[in-house]
């Protein structure tokens, strides 16, 4: 076997009391797809960080090329050819797409023609335009190059930090969860560049909670569990399912929705780019491609984003705000974790956040009795740890998502809005998550949700929503109709 | 019909010292026929300068200028003279050659006189705090230094504390707490200004040691004769600010008509205490 | 856990080292009158730190409070004259407040940047204190009531009335922050804005009543210095603003918002009060004075951020 | 595309509506005389307010700035009269640069915040002047030489030297902050720290390294101040660090850094000589004119928003 281009040794790496490395060995070879799979919490992006030079381990050592290296930041990853997309997104708001795209290794020309120590003087523009373009042509994106990155949307965003990696020619690509707020024909894109840059022989690191993804792109596939490398499996000897019990420890039986349940009553009406019914008892799944305006019909039936007119339970009702939908008896789970969490709060202190006045008196809060429904919260939700002291940045994706919805569960709302409710949960998570969305409509609420994952629209939803260029295009309910070829025609439209 | 206009550049606009020169600069003004335009400098050299280039601006037939600094403002006296403008100093002086006059106080002489007050009214000899003014100040300085002159004709006169700080009654006050805590047997202590003085005077009522550590304060404000009267201040400087304006006007409108002046002009100064409070004190 | 403790009680260590070292170079550090000294020097910039530290914590800054203390004492003691000492004492603090108002319409309306609005009232504020009082004391041939003045002069149980207006709001506002839903909704906007108003949080007008606080607070301070000061003092508060925020950030706020306590911000008061004091009763040049006390400012920032690399 | 454009010009547009304003209550303002005033005036803040840009686009913040205005004009004084010209005005520069230097790794390194770290030095700076100097001009008792202080009087081309350090600058910086790839990792890391790190920019360099510019620029300011004032001067500079700071706002750079631009920091410091030099020509009382900057500031500062919420 050929030497692997990237290996790690016996890793181990702590945070205070957490073991999130444990004796980790690993290795990836040239021209290989090598996924990492493994809970939320197992260690997978730490792994990832210390290959990109962000974390440093506190005992083994990394190889390249079968010689150890020493990386103390990303600029020496880079040097060593690893290219890192991290999970979090990392944009620079004011820079252009172009900028974005080519950062850190902008492009220049000699300020004086020949002369090529003055090159640190000048940016070389039209190559850094055509390197752009070029990385982001092999995602099949063509934005406007000099348009400001934060007019963009999260998944373009996310697709500019994607198309920054392809840009290094890395011989080493780690990509951890770089669909997780993809849709389809994105991903599509991406594992053709996959495939593409494999052929090239660039190795390839591969994160991701959509294990169908890596049962269909993965040469070999890693799982950890714990902070520990529980397996390895070549191509052939993982599917879904097998994957997920390595993971887990156990089988994980991912629940579609049943029978259609007799719908309530008409809890919420609203007309926003076309009728928005909302009945007792009923999980409606909301599909709709990049831009389609999913996020905002969510944000603006919640009060944000400029609010909406709408009906609950037959009372006329305006929401200027999202205090006068929770109120009302909405809540909602925005679509980046960062806009539904105090990361440097405790969970308590997220999960009582907006329901302050349900705790205590205006002049005294009753620390006590939040306690003890959070901790009783945690504790269904199935949230490690189950302590509502810890601050909720320490905790992992999956575990801060869960907290979330501790916040509405909490409070006493009838009407549930999800955007993306599942990006980046495992799928034990996200079994969960379904789970405890059809709990909260079998007690009478309703579940509003944006997914860009198809087969969650279809597996979870008793009724379908579906939004083409800001407009709802087609209403589906539960039934022979309902497959994803159906809701796919429904939302695609030239762009 | 427009009135001819003098410029007026003062250091401070929020110093009641200044305040009633000026008020004594337009009063006299008025008198005389002319208009009066100012420009405020807050302690800035730079915005000084760029005051009296304003002025110059405003076509001012003469100016008067209290510098904040003997050198760091020539720029204004240098422009005043590339467009033959007159340009007199009042209270506070310049080194520039283009300063044609000085109407000034005799600011070793008032010090040398406080030192001697104080040698004398505490029998020749004790500690002495002093909390002088703003840093990098002439007339602060040489205020300084006048009183060190004379104590050091008194070898038991002590200087054990000086600092120096902004003229506000509250550093006056918290100064003067920390330098009874250090020497419980001060004497005495040289104020700055008035406004330090009676900050001063208020941590030694505090202390209780009344009568028994006299403060001097400088410029013979409402407040500060107040003082005296009740014995909390032992002594203040009248130097008239508002009179002091009326010179410095009479000066300019006597060169602006050609008459000749020496280079430095003074106005009087009067120690006030307990003795003669009572010509002092403002008519009810 | 222990070491965790202690890490995070560094200001206040710090503060213990420094009086420490001052009173073993001049034994008078500790004398009763000096104490009661520091404690009366630190009351008035207290009540400001405080206020500070709810428009900190709420993610904004404040450079008005000094102005906002010299027009509080001004108004305060104008007022009285006419009015009498509780009208006097209302005015001064109301006044405080409105200017607070005036910051924090201005910042959540306007969406002006915090540091540029106060800036802008910071420099207006002073100029209508200089022109209600001509920038003379206030008032200027009399002297305020006696009972006003004794204020700033008694003492109850030994120590000084102004003292007591700092340990009463202490204890009242430390409630405020930690216990009321209110100051939950304080810390959760300036720990992140966006997640607080996708809670449900009117997190506006969260950020405006945290510059009221501080305007209030300031004027409280305005009218406790003219009861120290005996009178309205329109120079008075002249760069409390940077000795409150620096407090602040000594007691280990972070000043990108969400986080402080009050009691740290007393501390980090404390550590710039008895600086000042312990150099005064050295007689350390003033000049060596301004380095000591840059110095020390820088390390104990520096020391207090070992917090943050315990990891 | 051309109402954002107009939007994108708010600092512009009220400086040229203040301009009409102020040359039509006067027309003394449009003298030829005046004009030249302006621009001398406004040409020491315009170096400083370049170097705060930096430190802003940067993400950071200096306080430090007005006390190392003074501490290079004594310095390059000093210098000066031992070891001649080019020496002291070497000398000026490089003492800015090195406290610009020394906060950069305070920040970096220690991790202390912007705010309390360059508070510290500036306050820490200004005693060095003053030790060094004894807080007495330099020199005391004679002249710097000649064709220094002429550099702060003749001009080239109608215009004072003073005015061409600031143009030169403007154009060379602003082509370093464009069209560099140094600039571009100022804006990234000032936008967005994390990004610009894990794209390999060594972004605490990058930090440190505009906090250097923004000192080495305040050496510059220093010794032009030094030229026109005709010495050193211990307590120049107070107070310009929060006017270049709010200039820098004025001219629509955000305080969490990632934006700004040179010309548009000019354009705000403009806006501040302008108006001052406005209120003088008019004899605006000085009370009033603390008024009218307040408001000014806070209107500029609001009109700017205006652009944020086109959308
Ligand atoms: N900077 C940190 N400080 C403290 N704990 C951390 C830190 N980073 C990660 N952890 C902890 O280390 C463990 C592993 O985290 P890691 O981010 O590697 O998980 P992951 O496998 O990537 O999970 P996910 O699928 O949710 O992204 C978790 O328990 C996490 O809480
Ligand atoms: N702040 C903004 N500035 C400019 N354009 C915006 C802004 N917010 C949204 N848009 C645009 O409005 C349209 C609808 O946005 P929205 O976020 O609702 O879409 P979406 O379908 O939910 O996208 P996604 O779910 O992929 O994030 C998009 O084309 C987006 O680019
Ligand atoms: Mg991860
Ligand atoms: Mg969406």
């Amino acid at each position: 076997m050929p030497t692997p281009v990237l290996a790690a040794e016996d890793l181990s790496k702590r945070f205070i009391a957490i073991k999130a490395l444990d004796h980790v060995s690993f290795e990836l070879a040239a021209g290989e797809v090598h996924a990492l799979v493994g809970e939320n919490g197992a260690g997978k992006s730490t792994l990832i960080k210390v290959f990109g030079g962000i974390h440093r381990p506190d005992s083994g050592r990394v190889l390249v090329d079968g010689a150890p290296v020493e990386l103390h930041s990303p600029a020496d990853a880079y040097a060593k050819g690893i290219a890192v997309i991290g999970q979090e997104l990392r944009v620079v708001p004011a820079l252009s797409v172009a900028e974005n795209v080519m950062l850190g290794h902008l492009p220049t020309r000699p300020l004086v023609p020949g002369l090529a120590a003055t090159a640190c003087l000048r940016l070389d523009r039209a190559r850094m335009r055509a390197a752009a373009a070029a990385a982001l042509g092999r995602l099949n994106l063509a934005f406007d190059l000099d348009q400001r990155v934060d007019q963009l949307t999260f998944a373009e965003r996310q697709s500019v930090a994607i198309a920054r990696a392809l840009s290094r020619n890395a011989r080493v690509l780690v990509l951890d969860e770089p669909t997780a707020a993809l849709e389809e024909r994105e991903v599509q894109s991406l594992f053709a560049v996959i495939e593409a840059l494999k052929a090239a022989g660039v190795a390839i690191l591969y994160v991701s909670h959509r294990l169908d993804e890596i049962v269909a792109i993965a040469d070999r596939c890693t799982v950890m569990r714990d902070g520990r490398v529980v397996a390895d499996l070549a191509r052939g000897a993982f599917s879904a399912a097998e994957l997920a019990r390595h993971m887990t420890g156990r089988d994980v039986a991912e629940e579609r929705a049943g029978a259609a349940a007799a719908p309530g009553e008409v809890l919420l009406e609203a007309a926003l780019g076309g009728d928005v019914r909302l009945h007792a008892r009923e999980v409606v799944g909301l599909a709709g491609l990049l831009g389609s305006g999913t996020t905002e019909l969510l944000r603006r039936l919640f009060g944000a984003a400029g609010g909406a007119r709408l009906q609950m339970r037959g009372r006329a009702l305006v929401t200027r705000h999202p205090a006068d939908s929770i109120a009302a008896g909405i809540g909602m789970v925005p679509n980046e974790r960062i806009l539904g969490l105090v990361l440097d709060q405790t969970v308590r202190d997220n999960v009582v956040l907006p329901n302050l006045a349900r705790f205590g008196a205006w002049w005294r809060m009753d620390d006590a009795a939040a306690t003890r429904v959070v901790r009783e919260l945690l504790e269904a939700l199935d949230v490690r740890p189950p302590d509502p002291s810890a601050v909720v940045r320490r905790l992992s994706g999956g575990n801060q998502q869960k907290v979330i919805l501790a916040k509405w569960l909490a409070a006493r709302i009838d009407v549930l809005l999800m955007d993306e409710p599942t990006q980046g949960i495992d799928v034990a998570a996200k079994a969960q998550i379904h789970r405890l969305m059809r709990e909260f409509a079998g007690r009478g609420g309703a579940v509003l949700f944006a997914s860009s994952e198809l087969d969650e629209i279809v597996g979870q939803s008793d009724g379908v929503l579906a939004m083409r260029r800001q407009a709802i295009s087609a209403r589906m309910a539960r039934g022979a109709g309902l497959t994803e070829q159906a809701v796919r025609d429904a939302i695609t439209y030239q762009r | 019909q427009q009135k001819p206009a003098i410029g007026v550049s003062l250091p401070q606009d929020d110093n009641p010292f200044y305040i009633a020169m000026l008020r004594g600069i337009r009063a006299r003004a008025a008198e005389l026929g002319f208009d009066v335009i100012t420009v405020s400098s807050q302690e800035d050299k730079a915005k000084q300068i760029n005051g009296v280039q304003d002025l110059i601006a405003r076509g001012v037939k003469g100016i008067l200028i209290s510098p904040i600094d003997a050198v760091g403002v020539n720029a204004a006296y240098d422009a005043a003279a590339a467009a033959k403008v007159p340009i007199i100093s009042v209270a506070r002086a310049s080194t520039s050659p283009n300063q044609l006059l000085h109407v000034a106080m005799d600011e070793r002489q008032i010090g040398r006189d406080i030192g001697a007050y104080i040698a004398k009214a505490i029998g020749g000899k004790g500690k002495v705090a002093i909390i002088a003014g703003p840093p990098g100040s002439p007339t602060f300085k040489n205020l300084s230094d006048g009183i060190k002159e004379s104590f050091a004709k008194h070898s038991a006169v002590q200087v054990v504390f000086d600092q120096f700080g902004a003229l506000t009654r509250e550093r006056g006050l918290k100064l003067a707490e920390d330098a009874l805590v250090a020497n419980p047997d001060l004497a005495a202590i040289y104020a700055a200004n008035d406004d330090v003085a009676l900050g001063a005077s208020q941590a030694v009522v505090a202390a209780g040691r009344k009568g028994k550590v006299l403060v001097t304060g400088m410029n013979g404000i409402p407040p500060a004769l107040r003082a005296v009267q009740d014995g909390s201040l032992a002594m203040t400087v009248e130097l008239n600010p508002v009179d002091w304006g009326r010179l410095g006007v009479d000066v300019l409108a006597g060169y602006l008509k050609g008459e000749k002046y020496k280079q430095q002009v003074f106005i009087k100064h009067v120690l006030i205490d307990s003795k003669n409070i009572g010509d002092k004190m403002p008519k009810k | 856990m222990r070491r965790d403790f202690l890490v995070g009680q560094i200001p206040l260590i710090t503060l213990i080292v420094l009086g420490v070292v001052i009173a073993v170079l001049t034994p008078r550090f500790l004398s009763p009158l000096n104490l009661s000294n520091v404690l009366v020097q630190a009351a008035v910039i207290t009540v400001i730190a405080m206020g500070m530290t709810f428009v900190i914590i709420g993610g904004g800054f404040d450079l008005s409070v000094g102005s906002v203390v010299a027009l509080s004492g001004c108004v305060c003691a104008m007022v009285m004259m006419e009015a009498g000492i509780a009208a006097g004492v209302a005015a001064g603090v109301a006044v405080g407040a409105l200017v607070g108002l005036a910051n924090g319409l201005i910042v959540t309306v306007l969406k002006v940047n915090p540091f540029i609005t106060t800036l802008g009232t910071m420099v207006l504020v002073r100029g209508v204190v200089f022109l209600l009082t001509g920038s003379q004391q206030v008032p200027i041939d009399q002297s305020l009531p006696q009972p006003f003045i004794d204020f700033g002069i008694e003492r109850l149980l030994g120590i000084h009335y102004l003292v007591w207006v700092p340990v009463a709001l202490l204890f009242a506002l430390s409630w405020v922050l930690a216990r009321t839903p209110y100051g939950r909704s304080v810390y959760a906007t300036g720990g992140n804005r966006e997640a607080a108003y996708f809670s449900g949080i009117r997190v506006d007008r969260v950020v405006a009543s945290t510059y009221v606080w501080c305007g209030a607070l300031a004027g409280v301070a305005g009218v406790m210095l003219a009861s120290r000061l005996q009178s309205g003092q329109p120079t008075a508060g002249e760069f409390y603003e940077l000795t409150a925020i620096a407090a602040v950030v000594l007691g280990g706020a972070a000043l990108h918002g969400g986080e402080g306590k009050l009691y740290k911000s007393v501390i980090g008061v404390f550590i710039m009060v008895i600086l000042g004091n312990g150099l005064n009763l050295l007689n350390v040049d003033s000049y060596w004075q301004r380095v000591a006390i840059g110095a020390v400012i820088i390390l104990a920032a520096a020391a207090d951020r070992l917090r943050a690399r315990r990891g």
